[in-house]
């Protein structure tokens, strides 16, 4: 099981300002075992974040996104109290999704 | 007054040299105690060895005279007279090797740490302490720049030859320096040091540019 | 009059040395910003998180948590407690730091034996452990406080004593001492910044500063962790987990840096 | 023998599901898929072809990109990178790395309402040129780029 990610949303103006930490080996494919073996990719493909059920940024990454990804975005529409959910999904098919309010 | 002024001083000096000599007495059993610890606390991995904590003439005495103790001129004389002794110099008389392995030696840090493995060909890590070339900009300062060396210094045999002689051995040039005796401590081979004296000597290497 | 000779070059190259740091460099300010940008949003959170669910987690064969684990304030108490280790406690009658603490709890406490507490002392790619997380968590209840090591008991003085020792000894096949790097000011080794740990100034920044997760690694690093690595970049044999001569070290350096301000989980290269 | 090919397609999951399908030709590059990700943008090794895997004919240079990132990297395995775009009808923001084993890091669908701003970290081999990418709500591609160095650093060299 993935640990849960730390998600801060906080209003900056009359924006919501979004920041995550993921917990992911982001491992890309490229990198050999101290025998020799080529240690399978394994990383997180699909960002998903919602405010509201509304999709407010989507992504798709590759290998090259650093380990423990850091992410930060803002959008227009929300206020103290509501609700921001992010969900991930990697090239194992492994979820997670985790949510915060906005201060 | 005077004579009283004397006499205080005289006890003041003899009660520091009594303290002195005491601390001298703690300080090697401290000493001791600290390498019996280190002995405790250390355990042999892969190619690095408990023998690591043995330590020669040079480290006992540089480790002595560190910690504000300055190193006394007759003992620095005598550890670079028995290092200048220790130095082999290339059998055929030639000290440049070729720049470009001298630069990949100078880049590289591997070699003899326990998570290395045995025999494998190790680097100088001279970028880590030393200034070089315009084109790497990750250098350390814990040695000079060395940055044109041979344009500043001429491409002369006998600068070659103290090239060669103080990355083998820099404790013969130096006492308690902190660069590793690269030679001496087979660190790197004959030719490696050759390769390293070649891209501070010869005119065509970056070092030179 | 040699001697004299000797400490004019002495002054003479380390005025050199400051003046070549204290130059206006591009490479050092873009790093600057480089260590900057990373500084908002520090993955160290999410070992922090962990290592607060491990302290609270009931483990091991006596099925109980960390949560009345003395850390040197009294037991449960995390606020503060990483800012006077190492200490002497008296239930163990050693000087201990941290992972040494933890690991004295999990014995005592928890049930485990002493080699299943010290099993995993560092996490790697794709292992997380519990120390770590536990370090994590623990020193961030330290952030913002002043670093204040008693050593006042004789087994702490010794301790310092004998760590002090361990910094000055030279060995191994490169001659290296902790001090041939962390002796001298205003040194660099490659473009990282070398703090002179026998200065309170220097020891508080960099004491402060650990544990830090590590980009290279993309793990969080302990400090026993970190003394482990310089020794093995040393040249040296392996450095055990909380051995005495690394509680020696950390007590000789946590001292050095005592008024300083605490302020780790950090960022690092 | 097919009980352990059973498990390792279950093992590696859709992407390699998906690998096999489109060898066999079941799908084209940018085919919706359960949760889309563009395997054809991510294996391209230069600017011109991740562009044409996204649907684009070719993009122009624009000084309405602004790249914020350290002019040098102390380390290469994260790299923090901030994007904006002042293009108008930005709908999507793409950040690739020139000398990178696939260009491509991260791709991210901008919908109304949220800023064409995104700051994350990607990975770089060596010194290298990063390109911002924004493609816009009718489809054109736009972008800019600056060379980060990439630096080695600490004892072990």
């Amino acid at each position: 099981m993935a640990d849960p990610m730390k998600i801060r949303a906080n209003m900056v103006g009359d924006k919501v300002e979004v920041k995550v930490l993921m917990s992911h080996e982001m491992e890309t494919g490229q990198r050999k075992d101290a025998k020799g073996a080529v240690i399978p990719a394994w990383f997180i493909q699909n960002v998903t974040a919602t405010h509201n059920g509304k999709t407010v940024l989507s992504a798709e990454w590759g290998p090259a996104v650093a380990k423990n990804p850091f992410l930060s975005f803002r959008f227009a529409g929300g206020k103290p109290g509501d609700k921001v959910a992010i969900t991930w999904t990697d090239n194992k098919g492994d979820k997670r999704t985790d949510e915060a309010t906005i201060a | 007054m005077k004579n009283t002024k004397i006499i205080v001083l005289t006890a003041a000096v003899a009660v520091a040299a009594g303290c002195a000599s005491m601390t001298q007495r703690d300080d090697a059993a401290l000493n001791a105690k600290a390498l019996e610890l280190m002995k405790a606390s250390f355990r042999e991995q892969g190619i690095a060895k408990l023998d690591r904590l043995v330590q020669d003439d040079v480290q006992r005495l540089c480790s002595e005279y560190s910690d504000g103790k300055a190193l006394p001129k007759d003992v620095a004389e005598r550890i670079e007279k028995a290092e200048q002794a220790s130095i082999k110099y290339p059998a055929d008389g030639k000290y440049l090797g070729d720049w470009k392995n001298g630069e990949r030696i100078a880049q590289t840090g591997v070699g003899m740490q326990f998570s290395d493995t045995a025999g494998a060909a190790a680097g100088g890590n001279c970028y880590a302490c030393h200034e070089l070339t315009k084109q790497e900009l990750a250098f350390g300062t814990i040695g000079p720049s060395l940055y044109n060396f041979g344009k500043i210094r001429g491409y002369t045999p006998d600068m070659q030859k103290y090239a060669f002689g103080k990355v083998y051995n820099s404790e013969a040039y130096s006492a308690c320096s902190n660069m590793p005796r690269f030679g001496h401590n087979k660190i790197l081979t004959e030719q490696q040091i050759k390769d390293v004296v070649a891209l501070l000597m010869d005119p065509g290497s970056p070092v030179n540019k | 009059m040699s001697r004299i000779n000797r400490s004019v070059v002495a002054a003479l190259c380390v005025a050199a040395g400051a003046a070549l740091a204290q130059q206006p460099s591009s490479t050092v300010q873009e790093i600057e910003k480089y260590r900057a940008a990373l500084g908002d949003g520090n993955p160290a959170e999410l070992w922090e998180a962990r290592g607060e669910a491990i302290w609270k987690e009931k483990r091991g064969p006596k099925g109980a948590s960390l949560e009345r684990c003395d850390l040197g304030m009294g037991p449960g108490v995390v606020k503060g407690a990483y800012t006077v280790l190492p200490k002497y406690f008296k239930d163990s009658d050693k000087v201990e730091d941290l992972e040494s603490r933890l690991v004295t709890c999990m014995v005592t406490l928890q049930g485990f034996t002493p080699e299943q507490a010290k099993k995993d002392p560092f996490g790697g790619p794709g292992k997380k452990v519990a120390m770590d997380a536990l370090v994590a968590y623990i020193t961030a209840e330290s952030r913002g406080m002043k670093m204040n090591v008693a050593a006042s008991h004789p087994k702490e003085i010794e301790a310092y004593e004998l760590g002090r020792k361990m910094f000055f000894f030279r060995g191994g096949p490169h001659d290296f001492a902790c001090a041939t790097c962390h002796g001298s000011d205003n040194l660099r080794i490659r473009l990282q910044d070398l703090p002179n740990l026998t200065k309170q100034e220097d020891a508080r920044k960099a004491y402060t500063s650990w544990p830090a997760y590590r980009v290279s690694q993309g793990e969080v690093r302990s400090f026993q962790w970190r003394l482990y690595d310089c020794f093995r970049q040393q040249r040296f044999p392996e450095l055990e987990f909380v051995s005495p001569a690394s509680i020696a070290l950390t007590m000789f350096l946590a001292k050095n840096s005592n008024g300083g301000t605490f302020n780790a989980p950090s960022i690092k290269r | 023998m097919n009980a352990s090919r059973r498990k390792a397609l279950k093992g590696t999951g859709g992407a390699a599901v998906l690998g096999l399908a489109m060898a066999a030709g079941l799908f084209r590059p940018g085919t919706t898929w359960a949760a889309e990700w563009n395997k054809a943008a991510f294996d391209t090794k230069s600017l011109n072809d991740a562009v044409k895997a996204m649907g684009g004919a070719g993009a122009a240079e624009s000084k309405d990109i602004t790249i914020t990132s350290p002019d040098i990297a102390e380390n290469g395995a994260v790299v923090p990178f901030t994007i904006a775009s002042k293009v108008p009808n930005t709908a999507a923001i793409a950040i690739l790395v020139e000398k990178n084993p696939n260009i491509l890091a991260a791709n991210f669908d901008i919908p109304q309402g949220t800023e064409p701003w995104v700051n994350t970290r990607v990975k770089m081999g060596q010194t290298s040129n990063v390109i911002a990418l924004v493609k816009t709500a009718d489809g054109k591609f736009h972008y800019a780029s600056k060379e980060v160095k990439v630096t080695l650093g600490g004892c072990g060299g």
